[in-house]
């Protein structure tokens, strides 16, 4: 199986201090991956590297083999990487359906064409309500984004990573704040919509990361301490010591 | 409904109302002035809507939309001249298309350096490349023709099906024509791939890049496009008045356009086309009325951005789902009630600016009588000066008090009305800031 | 989009109230088009106070032809555009003189805007009345029947310094230094060439062109004046332009005198004072008060009296008496009778010497003073702006003697 | 030459600093509120304008202390009452909130003073020639103006490098995200920092006002040319401002000294195929020189000379 994202020696540092220090990593193709640690271990600063919203310091990222390092985000994701936010990044005063529709637009090449009718672009149509119909927001369609409860924004927010299609899916800790009734629906939600796809998440809830990752890495103070299945990543002595003594419930 | 069609036919009705009010007017009000005045209302309204485009549309505050009006204009005027110079076959209502087309060369040219970045960088650098047009203006003579300008003569031209458009009402025709067509084809583009886009953009830049688009690029063609239908006003404008000089592009009218839009209402499409009737109209006439009328607009400015962001088209379509629900007639017992000290406040404040106004600048020549509200006062004792603080003073207190009325009044109509989640177009507050502090 | 019909019928409802607006009236009207509002209102309003000072002048003695003069204000802004829609709204209350003075592109705009009215509307003739704009293009290339201008044009207001200049051996070199605009440049040809032809002993030190409006300190500017060593500087400059010039050039000590077009205009006087060149700044007008003939001197301290001003515009007199005789000869107050009265009038002119308004390009010619400021001599009356200082008359050039060609080629009706 | 030089520096230096003692104050309220102050200009105009009031009445030396006070008072009032209501409605809301208040305060001082330039007199008691170079005299009212200048500068570093408040404000201008960490003080900051700005610009205005022109479109002559300042020194960065009214100060005053057209340099043939181009002199475009540099800036350097964040 060949890597579809692949990491090599990233570093990143702001100003003095160093977040990331020298992460390699490759996800293959089809592979549910978790990366969890620490608080301020960088595991949304990785994330932000990857998809491009930081430059690296250092290092190469690349997807489906290409190096994607340097470029902007908008590129990166025309490449077929997409990704959700931790902290609710979402159109709010758009209604759910514009912010799906507009998450569709340029997968289905529409780009910025000021010439064609959105309304009446029926494979646009079709697409969102399809996503709208597999977050479970159809009823909520013409609501402003923005008055959505929490749980329903998450939904919204995992909604316009996968409308467009991509292959490699990041997902920044889809459940936090989630109660536990919510975030097994949410569970539930990203095994779905992510189906056949490759998925990153930065996960916090313990029993989210092991019923969903078939690999899980563990990063600790800018570095990945271990990668494995999370049967051998419960098991490994140095993770126990580092992280998981504390974190699990 | 076609694949991509951009309008569907039931959407066509407002369209022909339109068009026939467009067509009708001029019957109704045929004196020269009103034509004179709808004429340059028509302009300003194309005007204001692709100022929107930018602002209400897009969020990109732009203190120089008017260098793309006035660029167009000139290229407009020296169009005419050169086709009655030659003697080309190019009759006068294909000039603002030329003039659209030079809008658009020249957002594109300044465009590629001043959408980098929106927000209120963007802001600063529209201002600093407005300055630097205008001041350009004076030493490149001999296309802006120094501060007199360039003037041409529209009935050189080669008549159309044997019109000459030398008389007002045709060059009202012309304009009303040209109007319909921008009108139509701005609301269009909002209803866009683009469109939507530029909407995205304006709410959430960041999370549009993670969606694929460049918002460099959105930003870029928004501001192309605004400028090819301020081109389009432009040339308007220089076949209304035959006339074009620099202060067309300066700051005044880029300040004019954005009064214009804000007065109107950015978060609506039609709300630019009402500031642009308001503040022409009160441009027009407020001048016959007070020597002040500057600082009222200022003034009238600064109130709409403290108290109604939404403009007054915001603050119309807040009755919205009031009036579908039928419910708008419990409002207005509050409303009624919250008029008469909100008239009592404006009246003290008008009569202390008319008072200032007429002492301060007036008095040396004209003496210390104002007339003012069809009565003459002396500004010279106190006395109309404490009843108009007295006015001023108590309306603003009972204008408080009666603001919970008016609250609760809205908040019983609210409560019985469906929630509000019509289209997000009919938002109210303005755009939040784009990417001011870069996290 | 319901909501585009609800803007289209707002639209319907304010123009039908300005419609409404309009009144009519059996006073004989004229437009008033100068800015009232902004920035350049305090030299409107004074302006608006002479016509209608000379309204009542003429109301007095009967009117014309029987109607009552009125003035009618318009707020022009000094915009070209906004000045044409006042135009228009003047015209749609029957008004067929207009008058106006500030602003040599308003008064392009202007005339170029009557002229074009006037062709497309046969029989509603529209006169314009041009009492201070003084580019020469408008009573040459762009010359128009319907136009009629009594300021002296700048390159007559430089004949006349020239011809003043021919008396002043004492001056040596000069520095040119005017504002940046078509007005400045024409200052600046005009100057060489005339002083090429009428004191060739005279050098040039300097030239130059500064932007307009937008200087806020002269002062290197005054320190090239003075590194060039000239004795006198010639300056078009107005408004802040010529006070901050005066001001630079007292805080540097400069030593020279300036000869000046607008050195009168409001606010010029205070500035003067304030840096002490006495009788070193000159100015080239139509009329000086303290020097006047009785008459004049009269029709001054009544008006100062009335509102407190300085009478700026003795030529607005010439052109409101004018006005009034050429109405009463053609018996008529139809603009083209008038203009046909107009052409070639010849009369004594409100201070001193014959006036003619020139037939072929519709200038009007008349005696230029030259005059300096400094603290009032014995026997003068007029002092400016409350400085104690006031105008002396230093040389008076004929009219006759001003009499530049004219390259018009006027289309008559 | 010598003395066309010493002077052009001088007067460069002079309107340099004037610049700063403005940019200074807009580059604090931009780092720390993300308000760009489009009135900014009209507290220097107001400045101008209380001084002139209060030295015409009592004196000089009382307006240049009480004005700048009073024009920080109008300043806070204004942040307190308006700008802190607009702050919901988000930044582009508050800058529209400073364009309308730059516009009305235009149109009060218009109606208040006239539109002419008012009679605002150097004090008696600096109105002297400071020194002589050759024929050429320099007035000591500008040499007290580049003093006070200087000293407000010092200050400035003295305040912002000693003072708790000042390490607030050096914190939030490389941090900005630190400023919502303050804690309950963040308005009383904002109100004083926009306070301490205006008032900046009102001493600016008190000690420019008799030397150069006191008239109501003082604000919009400056106003653009201060954004160029902060845009081109670099957002947020109080050395780049520095630095940028410094350089736009020289090269303006300088470009005035300049005679030199393009049809000097390449030949008045070549220079007639550019038309009006070739035969502008640099003088005469000194006033667009700033918005050229801006534009260049952007094009070439986008975080201005000094500046960290990427404009």
């Amino acid at each position: 199986m060949s890597a579809v994202l692949s990491l090599a020696d990233v570093h990143k540092s702001f100003g003095p201090t160093a977040i990331i220090r020298g992460v390699t990593l490759n996800v293959p193709t089809g592979e549910r991956h978790a990366i969890i640690g620490p608080n301020g271990a960088g595991k949304s600063t990785l994330f932000h590297l990857i998809s491009g919203r930081f430059p690296v310091s250092s290092g190469t990222v690349s997807l489906h083999g290409r190096p994607i390092t340097g470029l902007k985000p908008y590129e990166i994701y025309r490449r077929g990487l997409s990704r959700s936010f931790q902290v609710t990044n979402i159109f709010p005063r758009l209604s759910v359906y514009e912010n799906i529709r507009c998450a569709v637009l340029w997968a289905l090449g529409y780009k910025y064409a000021f010439w064609l009718g959105v309304d009446a672009l029926r494979s646009v149509r079709e697409r969102a309500e399809a996503v709208m119909t597999s977050i479970g927001l159809t009823r909520r369609r013409d609501v402003q984004a923005g008055v959505l409860t929490y749980a329903e924004q998450r939904a919204l927010e995992i909604g316009l990573a996968i409308a467009g299609g991509a292959d490699v899916i990041l997902l920044d800790e889809p459940t936090a704040g989630m109660s536990r009734g919510e975030s097994e629906q949410a569970v539930q939600l990203i095994r779905t919509v992510t189906q056949g796809k490759t998925l990153i998440m930065v996960e916090h809830d313990m029993s989210v990361v092991f019923g969903l990752a078939d690999r899980i890495s563990v990063l600790v103070y800018g570095q990945i301490i271990a990668s494995d299945t999370p049967r051998a990543i419960r098991e490994n002595a140095a993770v126990r010591e580092a992280y998981l003594g504390q974190a699990v419930h | 409904m076609s694949e991509g069609a951009i309008l569907s036919w039931r959407s066509w009705a407002p369209w022909v109302a339109l068009a026939l009010a467009l067509v009708l007017l001029p019957r109704l009000l045929s004196s020269g002035s009103s034509l004179t005045m709808m004429s340059l209302m028509g302009i300003m309204i194309i005007f204001a809507l692709s100022y929107n485009m930018l602002l209400g549309q897009t969020g990109m505050l732009s203190f120089g939309h008017a260098v793309y009006y006035g660029l167009a204009g000139f290229v407009a005027i020296h169009a005419m001249n050169a086709i009655a110079q030659n003697k080309w076959a190019i009759p006068l209502p294909v000039i603002p298309l030329i003039g659209g087309l030079a809008g658009l060369a020249f957002g594109i040219l300044f465009g590629s350096v001043s959408t980098r970045r929106g927000g209120t960088v963007f802001a600063m650098i529209t201002l600093g490349v407005g300055e630097l047009v205008a001041s350009s203006s004076l030493i490149l003579r001999s296309f802006f023709g120094g501060e007199s300008g360039i003037t041409a003569n529209r009935t050189k031209l080669m008549p159309l099906f044997g019109y000459k458009f030398g008389p007002q009402i045709e060059i009202y025709y012309l304009i009303a024509g040209w109007a319909f067509i921008a009108i139509l084809a701005m609301y269009a583009i909002t209803r866009t791939p683009f469109g939507r886009m530029c909407n995205a953009v304006r709410e959430n830049p960041e999370r549009a890049e993670f969606i694929g688009y460049s918002t460099q690029t959105v930003r870029f063609i928004a501001f192309c496009l605004a400028g090819f239908f301020a081109g389009i006003a432009g040339a308007l404008a220089a076949i209304n008045f035959e006339i074009m000089n620099a202060l067309s592009l300066g700051a005044a009218q880029s300040g004019t356009v954005l009064l214009m839009a804000f007065i109107g209402g950015i978060g609506l499409f039609w709300g630019p086309i009402l500031g642009a009737i308001l503040v022409t109209f009160l441009q027009v006439t407020l001048s016959d009325l007070t020597g002040a009328w500057m600082l009222y607009f200022g003034l009238l400015f600064i109130l709409v951005v403290m108290f109604a962001p939404g403009g007054i088209a915001g603050w119309l379509a807040l009755h919205g789902p009031a009036l579908r629900s039928g419910r708008l007639g419990r409002l207005l017992p509050a409303y009624a009630l919250a008029a008469v000290p909100l008239a009592m406040a404006a009246a003290g404040a008008i009569l202390i600016v008319e008072l200032a106004h007429h002492m301060l600048v007036k008095a040396s020549s004209d003496g210390s009588l104002v007339h003012v509200f069809f009565t003459t006062l002396d500004g010279a004792s106190p006395w109309p000066w404490l009843a108009a603080l007295a006015l001023l003073g108590v309306g603003a207190a009972l204008t408080r008090l009666a603001w919970g009325p008016v609250r609760s009044a809205w908040a019983a109509v609210h409560a019985a009305s469906a929630p509000v989640d019509g289209p997000a177009e009919a938002a109210v507050v303005p755009p939040a800031a784009q990417g001011v502090l870069p996290t | 989009m319901r909501s585009l019909v609800i803007a289209a019928s707002l639209a319907l409802g304010a123009a039908a109230a300005f419609g409404a607006s309009l009144a009519q009236a059996d006073n004989l009207k004229i437009g008033y088009i100068d800015p009232l509002s902004g920035g350049g209102a305090s030299v409107g309003e004074v302006g608006l106070k002479h016509f209608q000072f000379l309204a009542d002048e003429i109301n007095a003695k009967g009117g014309v032809n029987g109607q009552q003069i009125e003035i009618v204000p318009f707020d022009g802004k000094t915009n070209p555009q906004e000045s044409l829609i006042q135009a228009q709204k003047a015209i749609d209350q029957g008004i067929r003189f207009i008058t106006q003075g500030n602003g040599s592109s308003v008064a392009g705009a202007l005339l170029d805007f009557v002229a074009k009215y006037n062709d497309r509307n046969p029989g509603k003739e529209v006169l314009y009345f041009n009492y201070a704009a003084v580019d020469p293009v408008l009573t040459n290339d762009k010359c128009s029947f319907w136009h009629f201008r009594w300021d002296a044009n700048s390159d007559i207001k430089m004949a006349a310094l020239t011809n003043f200049l021919k008396q002043r051996p004492a001056v040596k070199k000069i520095y040119l230094i005017n504002q940046d605009y078509s007005f400045g440049q024409s200052v600046r040809t005009q100057a060489r060439a005339m002083l090429k032809e009428k004191r060739p002993d005279i050098e040039i030190v300097g030239d130059e062109l500064h932007p307009l409006l937008k200087i806020t300190d002269f002062s290197p500017y005054i320190a090239k004046i003075k590194a060039s060593g000239a004795d006198t500087v010639i300056t078009g400059n107005w408004g802040q332009d010529i006070a901050l010039l005066l001001k630079a050039a007292a805080d540097a000590g400069l030593q020279t005198d300036f000869y000046t077009y607008y050195a009168g205009g409001a606010g010029g006087p205070t500035a003067i004072k304030q840096t002490g060149l006495s009788d070193r700044v000159f100015d080239i007008v139509e009329g000086n008060a303290n020097d006047a003939p009785a008459s004049a001197q009269k029709t001054e301290q009544e008006f100062r009296d009335k509102y407190g001003v300085t009478l700026w515009y003795p030529r607005a007199v010439n052109e409101m008496r004018m006005f009034a005789k050429a109405a009463n000869e053609a018996k008529s107050n139809d603009p083209k009778a008038v203009a046909a009265k107009l052409e070639d009038m010849k009369v004594e002119g409100f201070d001193g010497g014959e006036i003619v308004m020139r037939k072929d390009d519709h200038q009007l010619f008349q005696d230029m003073f030259v005059r300096s400021f400094g603290p009032l001599k014995p026997g003068q009356k007029f002092d400016e702006e409350k400085t104690g200082w006031g105008w002396t008359t230093q040389g008076r050039v004929a009219g006759k003697d001003t009499l530049l060609p004219t390259t018009c080629k006027m289309e008559r009706p | 030459m010598l003395e066309l030089i010493t002077f052009s520096t001088l007067n460069g230096l002079l309107y340099g600093m004037l610049l700063f003692m403005m940019a200074s104050g807009l580059t604090l309220i931009f780092s720390m509120m993300g308000v760009l102050n489009f009135a900014h200009a009209s507290f220097y105009m107001l400045g101008a304008y209380f001084g002139f009031e209060i030295s015409r009445r009592i004196g000089f030396w009382p307006g240049f202390v009480v004005a700048p006070l009073l024009v920080g008072a109008v300043g806070a009032l204004v942040e307190r009452y308006g700008l802190r209501r607009v702050h919901r409605y988000g930044h582009v809301a508050e800058l529209l909130f400073t364009f309308g208040l730059a516009f009305v305060l235009e149109e009060l001082v218009n109606m208040f003073w006239g539109k002419l330039p008012v009679d605002y007199r150097v004090p008696p008691s600096l109105d002297f020639v400071a020194f002589r170079l050759f024929d050429t005299t320099y007035p000591a009212y500008r040499m007290f103006m580049l003093l006070v200048a200087v000293a407000m500068f010092a200050f400035l570093i003295a305040v912002l490098t000693r003072s708790r408040v000042g390490l607030i404000i050096q914190a939030a201008l490389t941090h900005p995200d630190m400023v919502a960490m303050l804690g309950h003080n963040v308005p009383r900051i904002f109100m004083l920092v926009f306070g301490v700005g205006a008032a900046l610009a009102g001493l600016a205005g008190v000690i420019a006002g008799p030397a150069l022109v006191t008239q109501p479109s003082m604000a919009a002559l400056l106003g653009p040319i201060l954004f160029v300042v902060i845009v081109v020194g670099g957002l947020g960065s109080l050395a780049g401002a520095f630095v940028a009214s410094l350089l736009i100060g020289l090269v303006q005053t300088f470009a005035v000294a300049i005679n030199v057209s393009l049809a000097d340099v390449v030949g008045a043939e070549a220079a007639a195929r550019l038309g009006d181009l070739g035969t502008v002199t640099v003088a005469q475009i000194a006033p667009v020189i700033p918005y050229l540099l801006l534009v260049l800036v952007l094009i070439f350097r986008p975080k201005g000379l000094m500046g960290t964040r990427e404009t």
